[in-house]
């Protein structure tokens, strides 16, 4: 086993893997850029290096002065964390060339997995599905009409040049067929200089679907289940649970699409821990997306339902030992879910909002899980993404774990910056939510019913407010006859030693 | 002791009295605003302050914990539960409410709302510009913001210049 | 369901069921006395009605000043906690009277089963093992071989008229029992003016093993396995653990033990949460002690192997509903241990330390769970007991639960009171205990090892600390010739604002 | 600049100059007993308050996170991992070692070491006592410390009473 391992990352992810490193009796080196000296992960770790300017290019991107940091602490490996260099092939490259072991797969899975196309052409070669279409240019109609009877309706149309919606067009029917292919030939045409469009399924109201796979170097690869991360704005996951609640409905799907993730991953000949994301639909069908060659930000999720520590797992397989567990050995109990703490305000365009945190109270008692790269008094920089923390929690079911998620973000206090707390209190409540009926598009269609409605405190929480305030600040009487400015002191009358006892 | 009380944007009357034996307090509390009378809440209340900034508020029965944050000019930001709220106390004697929110009429300045990067400014001085019309894009947290004009007009001054760095509540623009 | 229950309790279990209340969406009452006004329990609870001075019999101990404050709050149920009233039958049947829901067991169980000696009985009806031996005084020495021979060597001679260990004799053969015979008598009869003796089944190096039950209120009753408890010091648990290493070891044992416990719950017509305790020996045997009619301190290690929320379903029964879980349905997995942290000062006869708790940082991340009632700026208050919180961990086996539970030691901190973090800290890197070969003997006979060995810390953590101390401190240079008293500010020549970026 | 440090009993000088660029500080430790002289240890090391009493101190790149808080007289008690310790910093020309035990010899005052109740008083003004012989009953979070005698003497005094409440530190016996 190693006995030293550089953590090329920072915030909570960083603080995750200096736990799991302290519980294998692994000293830990930390790496900070100027703007992260007071941060929590330095403060953690056995070690700490300094490795450059706060921008990310000249510290956690800088792949030289990382390797330099590790040999520098003599270090044998390095986590990657997730983000920054996690999913960089040269990175991981590079650590091998120079003798370090990279915390992950081997670079050329990285390599191959992170392109797209060259995922989609594993994924078809395992015989996993993705999404059905074409990827060349539609001759005529009576080929569009025949592919999109073959595939079946809706289909997508879709430029063959361009994106960001220009020259799409969804379609429902054959009757709809012919025209909608005129006009979105028509609008690619004009956007990208080529009327070419090209047939896909139209999956409507996906579900993200994500299979988190974990193998050894000795060839043994199993799957550890679903994630549900539908819960997204802009394609930044909020909520992430597992189990799917659509697999809670439909339990054989978890042991298909687990399946076709497996397929992919061995014929990409992965090891250690890597996630596989899939779009499904209500009636169980999934399609294949993109694969993510690393630990994911909402592991906690499957650690908490499958009992498996990833990140352990992931350190142990990387110093050659094999996986114990068996397929069959994975067993998954209750429900957990994961809410992303981050320093935006959900009223004003989820702008991030960073400054000094005064208040912090993590929750805590049964059920709860805080993973945290903050402190009070801490000023988080400008320069990194605005995650603080990942608030989880395990329940026997989901209901009771929504239960407990509510509790969670009552017991929780960050002031000194503005988070997305309310936005979850808000969405918990949600009967919606609570169905589990969700998909990708759930929460940009849940945001204008939050925005039109801002809680108010009640007129009790107001008065409890002003008596705190009253109690502490120091009034003076004013004078007779004076101006403003001058105030009197509510508690020196109000016999203030008799209330603060 | 009378207090005025302000939360929200309505402003109330807060009355304190002491009761015997100095454990807790008589309160009252009554909108100041004559069109939007609130009702009246009165009772004993207990107030502790446990840590620093953080109060146990006992209202009868009813428990609240309070943390209060310097707010911005004389407001304490509240966090109560999963609720954030501003107040101010002040002298009964300032009878105008509280300004709601910055009338649309006269110039109006566009305000860093926290420390970041300005990416792009995308008018000139003394163009025309129409309410919600994108006028800069300031960066922070890996995040662009693009900042909208919140009224018609022209902009008349133009605080920054593209990749300064700005503080919270620095001056951007100004839109008469 | 209830709207609204009432905690008849303080610190860490108070708030734990203000948590519990919360996730069902029933307003909590807490209740305080004089000294409790600022406690954490009181900040935590929905409601919060004051019952009296400070100490426990004019505040927790007072029956009518409870049933008072609840009927005040319009509360529709009590939950006792553990200790204080808890075990009261006159109390559970106080609330009975009073039409209000106690949440426990019936009070006719709580006299039944409080009773050591009825309790003793109704587990002999059920057929349970209890200690064999005599409860009557010995005639002479033939009866004594012939009882001797029939439970076993070694067995026990205890005095009939006494305790405290005076005319107490271990006989491990019968070559001994005539000469010992002897001694405990004379030494009973000089003690306590009687020579009768009588024969026990003397358990060695016994374990403290127990066994939760939970039932409903119409007959339905089931187990959740085992905890061993045998880490206790004057009969005080300190570190407690599920499963058992020894049920761990022979698994077999946990079916035996809690169809036991179960016979002997079952005969007391026992519903809601309670535990039989019972001393174990290494090949196996076990016997029965005593009951505990209410929640136990260390109920979360149960939770966190077995998944069963035992506070929720407390309340759930209690309001009548039925257990929906069957024996066959309890699943066990990985290990969990539970560290109890005491203001006491282990280096000094684990004497009390109450205090202002000055720093406080609870551990967190995979595995953790920290149930407290204390906050950082309290001050402990002298009138109960020093319990201040309970740090738990789960893993997915013992050797990985306990490099966990070293791990969130390392990172808990609380200072203004001495706890027994540092015992902690210690006895889980002793290879006896990592060994799982425990006994209730096993803290007196490690506490010498303890105590001669006081950690030192590294010259490198020393030199931390004066460095961190230097750059506080407000030190003004000395001047030229004068005595002490006027010191140099290290910080302000070496550069303070520097280094304080 | 030079100060003197001590811990458990152990003196040090502590040495500490700035270096180019402020970020760190160079330092040295060395033990002032002649007797046992330890290691002498140096290097560069950085230090911030993260937080009141909380420092994040590398010595090279050793990560150390010190808790500080007010201790007995001139002392701060260190919380640094698992690990809790007394340190103290003061001028470098207060040569002699510190008390590492109040001697033997001499009256000596037992103290109550936390508030409490005195429950029982087990000697009497002027009564022989012997070393280790239980004198004193304080009890407190329903605990009772018999506190015991610090040597063989004669009470000479009695500084409290049965059922009294006393505070840490207060005087309760003092035995000549």
């Amino acid at each position: 086993m190693f006995r030293k391992v550089l953590i090329a990352n920072r915030g909570e992810i960083a603080v995750r893997i200096v736990r799991a490193l302290r519980e294998l009796n692994i000293r830990s080196v930390a790496v900070f850029s100027d703007a992260d000296r007071a941060a929590l992960h330095v403060q953690m770790a056995d070690e700490a290096v300094h490795i450059g300017a706060a921008p990310s290019r000249e510290s956690y991107l800088a792949i030289d002065r990382i390797l330099g940091a590790a040999r520098c602490a003599g270090a044998e490996a390095i986590h990657p964390g997730y983000g920054f260099l996690s999913e960089n092939a040269a990175f991981a490259r590079a650590c091998l060339d120079s003798g370090i072991k990279f915390i992950g797969p081997h670079w050329s899975s990285i390599e191959q997995m992170g392109s797209k196309t060259a995922a989609r052409r594993v994924a078809i070669d395992a015989g996993a599905p993705i999404v059905p279409g074409t990827e060349q240019g539609i001759r005529d109609f009576d080929e569009a009409r025949r592919i999109a009877a073959a595939i079946g309706y809706p289909v997508l149309l879709k430029a063959a040049a361009g994106g960001g919606g220009k020259g799409m067009r969804a379609v429902h029917a054959e009757s709809e067929l012919e025209s909608a292919m005129r006009g979105a030939s028509g609008e690619a045409e004009q956007a990208f200089g080529s009327g070419e469009v090209y047939l896909e399924k139209l999956v409507q109201r996906p579900r993200h679907i994500e299979v988190q796979v974990l193998g050894d170097e000795h060839g043994h690869l199993i799957h550890l289940g679903e994630r549900e991360c539908s819960i997204q704005r802009r394609h930044q996951k909020v909520v992430e649970e597992s189990p799917s609640p659509l697999v809670a409905e439909h339990p054989e799907i978890r042991e298909r699409i687990g399946e076709a993730a497996l397929k992919i991953a061995r014929k990409a000949s992965y090891a250690n821990a890597g996630t596989l994301e899939f779009l499904a639909t209500d009636s169980g069908d999934f399609y294949f997306l993109e694969m993510n060659t690393r630990l994911q930000v909402e592991h906690p999720v499957t650690e908490l339902v499958t009992g498996v520590d990833l990140v352990r797992w992931q350190i142990r397989i990387a110093a050659g030992e094999r996986l114990t567990m068996r397929q069959e050995d994975v067993e998954w109990r209750g429900s957990a879910i994961e809410c992303r703490l981050y320093a935006e305000d959900p009223f004003n365009n989820f702008f991030p909002s960073p400054g000094r945190i005064h208040h912090y109270v993590e929750p805590a008692g049964p059920g709860i899980r805080m993973d945290s790269g903050v402190y009070p008094g801490w000023t988080i920089p400008l320069e990194y993404d605005p995650l603080l923390a990942k608030l989880s929690v395990w329940a026997s079911s989901r209901p009771e774990a929504i239960d407990r998620m509510r509790r969670a973000i009552y017991e929780c206090q960050i002031t000194g910056a503005i988070t997305n707390l309310s936005l979850f209190a808000r969405l918990l409540d949600d009967p919606a939510f609570q169905s589990g009926r969700l998909h990708t598009g759930f929460l940009d269609s849940f945001m204008p019913e939050f925005l039109a409605k801002r809680d108010e405190a009640s007129p009790e929480a107001v008065t409890a407010a002003f008596l705190a305030a009253a109690s502490r600040e120091d009034l003076t009487p004013p004078e007779e006859g004076s101006g403003s400015g001058n105030r009197a002191s509510a508690w020196q009358l109000a016999g203030r030693r008799g209330m603060m006892r | 002791m009378k207090l005025r009380a302000d939360s929200n944007g309505h402003s109330y009357l807060l009355e304190i009295d002491a009761v015997e034996g100095g454990k807790s307090v008589a309160y009252t509390l009554k909108s100041l605003e004559t069109e939007h009378p609130a009702d009246e809440l009165g009772g004993s209340a207990s107030v502790v302050e446990a840590m620093p900034g953080v109060f146990s508020v006992l209202l009868d029965h009813e428990s609240f914990l309070v943390r209060l944050s310097p707010g911005l000019d004389d407001t304490l930001d509240v966090s109560l539960g999963p609720r954030r709220f501003s107040i101010s106390l002040g002298d009964l004697r300032d009878h105008a409410p509280r300004k709601r929110a910055a009338s649309e009429a006269g110039p109006q300045e566009l305000r860093a709302q926290m420390p970041g990067k300005v990416v792009k400014i995308l008018v000139a001085a003394g163009e025309r510009v129409v309410l919600g019309q994108g006028v800069i894009i300031v960066e922070a947290m890996k995040m662009q913001n693009e900042m909208k004009s919140p009224k018609d007009g022209v902009v008349s001054h133009i605080g920054t210049s593209e990749g300064a760095t700005v503080a919270a509540g620095a001056t951007l623009l100004v839109i008469e």
